[in-house]
């Protein structure tokens, strides 16, 4: 119990970090801790297996792209400083309202969790077999899912054009 | 159980660093000059801010990274399903076709020279 | 529950008592090793041929003055060398360093955190090995360290994945992700006299690995992070005393670890070295000592090799090594992949 | 018992959402995306044990890599853009064409 509150102070901490801290490259590496403590939370819930994918793949790979990308963009020349209007706040207090709302039914249902310890290592392979039998055609089709990301990255940024335009860019500003 | 055991093992491993990094604090002596405290250029005037922007080559090795790094990460537990299967024909059916799609924008990739680093 | 507690406490000190004891002497290894190639003497004034030497380095980290330059973001910079060193031990969180024995009564697993996931949670956490060396790049503001972490890291990631297919292909072979399986998988002889170990059932992705651990652990012929013509030290150029030596133990506890993986995975683990084995049973705890034994045996073999090509090889090339792991290394692991299911699955029809 | 991580699951999806809502630059958007979508993941964890089924297991299994094809694509049209127009704020780019 002590340890479901400790997580969620931590994940809620770093969640706002995301959101209001004034440099992106630390919100990015508030996300990443943000995800790396709700792998935490699957791996207390007994998810072993999702903690170490949602580590591997989410903590692991996209918080590194998203550094990079910080890196490649020349942030300091973005000050994140503009105003907000208005109209925004109402709609974010409301969206804000309606959320809780719909989570304080969810709970009031009396939905109960069931202790990690009830499931054994049993459920690991039950969750395989189940992945290789009934969704084994969602499987094969991400992997056409992740072809399409991967073409599309390298046709929108990657081509030899824009590399070239990238660099010589990238030597004017040096010389400058 | 498994978790407190975690939990244990990170709260220890953070107190060495912390240890070591506070012993060095309170031993070493402590006397700022100007010149120490600058930034290190090999010795010469520091030129321009270390904020300027990277060859896009670094982003497009980590996108590939991750893009690849998800299809293998599928295929481990696939490795560990086959071995307790029944149906075998169907898995390595769905392998192939995997592998096929996996080796399709692997030459994609290369054939696309985003990984050509200049010579 | 307190004995729980202390137990598992005593398992982290003990696995983390491992790599960092031996640190000091895997120094004094590589020092005297790079003399020994070099015909060169090697530090050989402190103590006897020169033993004491790595603890006078000790000392020194500890007694030199913490410069804190005006430019660096003060709190990431401060942080990134504890980022380093934490993840560079986790993975050793579910190394066994023994067999389960069994102590009075009952059966005591020796890694800290038992599951059936360990392998995963190794490879995770070994994952995250690139981010103290990003946070410390750009936590020290100068572009040499920005360049020397944005190297480092598109380095690590580019040959995890080749790391990773030779992970595949191992799991594949031993149908298990429980690490004291594969162990027992791979304990007995063949013909009476190979070992079972993976690296004969899988000579490639043992090689795969192999290499990447090199680059892993950033370590020659794979050290560009710290190409000293190009970018001086690389990430950790603004870093001096304990928080630099602490970037030095990171790298040099993540270099065990992995290398404590590829035994798992190659070399039977813990398993008992031939000979050792003619060593009769008579006691409970004889076993446990002799794998102990054996697993240190193996590992101070791999760090000798390590030290060995550091001195043999020099260092490549940005663009040559980018090129070895995308277009020769990986499709090297995905084909290795193919031809080992295929392989098996048509041999069992 | 862990009935807070409901509670939680709320709070980092409200906090997503909002935080799309407020943001200017579209990295910081993306970010909010990416905790949105921890915030789903996490509640659809949270059934699975609360109903024993291990289908929602394998929901948030596809979802992760959807969210990693997700961020790819978007990341790469942030490079894109930022090549053509100097800019990542949503408030400059008003021409949807060129």
């Amino acid at each position: 119990m002590a340890y479901d509150i400790l997580l969620t102070i931590m994940t809620m901490v770093f969640a706002l970090m995301v959101v209001f801290s004034k440099k992106t490259v630390v919100a990015a590496f508030s996300l990443l801790m943000t995800l790396l403590s709700i792998a935490m939370i699957y791996f207390q819930l007994g998810t072993v297996f999702l903690a170490a994918i949602q580590v591997l793949v989410n903590a692991g790979a996209i918080a590194i792209l998203f550094v990079f990308v910080m890196m490649l963009i020349n942030l300091e020349q973005f000050q994140n400083n503009r105003e907000r209007s208005k109209s925004k706040l109402i709609i974010s207090i409301l969206t804000t309202l309606i959320i809780l709302g719909v989570f304080s039914l969810i709970i009031n249902n009396n939905i109960e969790v069931l202790s990690a310890v009830n499931i054994s290592d049993n459920s690991m392979k039950t969750l395989f077999d189940k992945l290789f039998t009934e969704y084994y055609l969602p499987f094969e089709m991400a992997t056409v899912l992740l072809l399409a990301a991967l073409v599309a990255c390298i046709v929108i940024t990657g081509s030899e054009k824009g590399i070239k335009q990238e660099q010589e860019k990238l030597q004017e500003n040096l010389n400058e | 159980m498994e978790f407190l055991s975690f939990v244990i093992f990170l709260i220890l491993a953070t107190a060495l660093g912390l240890i070591l990094m506070f012993i060095s604090n309170l031993l070493g002596q402590k006397k700022k000059t100007v010149r120490k405290n600058d930034i290190y250029e090999s010795g010469v005037n520091p030129v321009g801010s270390a904020t300027r922007q990277y060859d896009i080559k670094f982003f497009l090795t980590a996108i590939l990274f991750l893009l690849f790094d998800v299809e293998i990460v599928f295929l481990l537990p696939w490795a560990i399903a086959y071995n307790n299967a029944t149906n075998t024909g169907f898995l390595i059916a769905g392998f192939v076709f995997f592998m096929a799609v996996l080796l399709v924008g692997y030459i994609f990739v290369i054939n696309s020279k985003a990984l050509k680093w200049e010579e | 529950m307190l004995e729980a507690i202390i137990e598992i406490i005593i398992k982290t000190a003990v696995i983390m008592a491992f790599p960092l004891g031996a640190l000091p002497l895997i120094i004094h290894v590589e020092r005297r090793g790079a003399a020994f190639i070099q015909k060169r003497v090697g530090p050989n004034r402190v103590g006897p041929f020169g033993l004491l030497q790595p603890l006078a380095d000790v000392a020194k980290f500890m007694f030199k003055e913490e410069v804190h330059p005006s430019h660096v973001r003060p709190f990431f910079y401060s942080a990134a060398p504890l980022i380093a060193l934490v993840v560079a031990l986790l993975p050793l969180a579910c190394i066994p360093i023994m067999g389960p024995f069994q102590f009075f009564d009952r059966t005591v697993y020796p890694e800290v955190f038992r599951s059936d996931m360990g392998i995963f949670f190794a490879f995770a956490a070994s994952a995250l090995g690139s981010y103290g060396i990003l946070l410390a790049g750009w936590a020290s503001n100068n572009k040499y360290t920005m360049l020397g972490a944005l190297r480092a890291c598109a380095q690590m990631v580019s040959y995890e994945l080749s790391l990773s297919t030779a992970v595949v292909a191992m799991i594949f072979i031993f149908g298990t992700n429980d690490i004291h399986l594969m162990v027992d998988w791979q304990t007995g002889y063949w013909f009476g006299f190979i070992p079972k170990w993976g690296v004969f059932v899988q000579p490639v992705a043992a090689m795969l690995f192999l290499v990447g651990i090199f680059a892993e652990s950033n370590r020659l012929p794979f050290d560009l992070a710290e190409g000293e013509s190009e970018i001086v030290a690389g990430y950790h150029l603004e870093y001096s005393s304990m928080k630099f030596a602490i970037f030095f133990m990171a790298e040099y506890v993540h270099m065990i670890a992995l290398s404590a993986l590829f035994i798992i995975m190659f070399f039977g683990g813990y398993s008992v070295l031939p000979g050792l084995d003619l060593i009769p049973l008579s006691n409970p705890f004889i076993l446990p000592l002799l794998q102990v034994t054996s697993l240190t045996i193996k590992i101070a073999l791999m760090i000798w090799f390590f030290v060995w090509v550091r001195w043999t090889f020099p260092r490549f090339r940005y663009d040559q090594l980018m090129n070895l792991g995308w277009e020769r290394l990986l499709p090297l692991g995905i084909v290795n992949l193919i031809i080992t299911v295929l392989f098996v699955y048509f041999r069992n029809q | 018992m862990s009935s807070i991580y409901y509670y939680l699951a709320g709070f980092l999806f409200t906090l997503g959402l909002l935080g799309t809502i407020f943001k200017k630059d579209l990295i910081s958007i993306l970010l909010c995306l990416e905790l949105m979508m921890g915030g789903v993941s996490l509640l659809i964890i949270l059934f699975s044990r609360s109903t024993g089924l291990l289908d929602a297991q394998l929901l948030v299994f596809f979802m992760i890599i959807v969210s990693a094809c997700e961020v790819a694509i978007g990341l790469s049209l942030i490079i894109a853009l930022h090549r053509k127009k100097q800019t990542i704020y949503t408030d400059d780019i008003k021409i949807i064409t060129e």
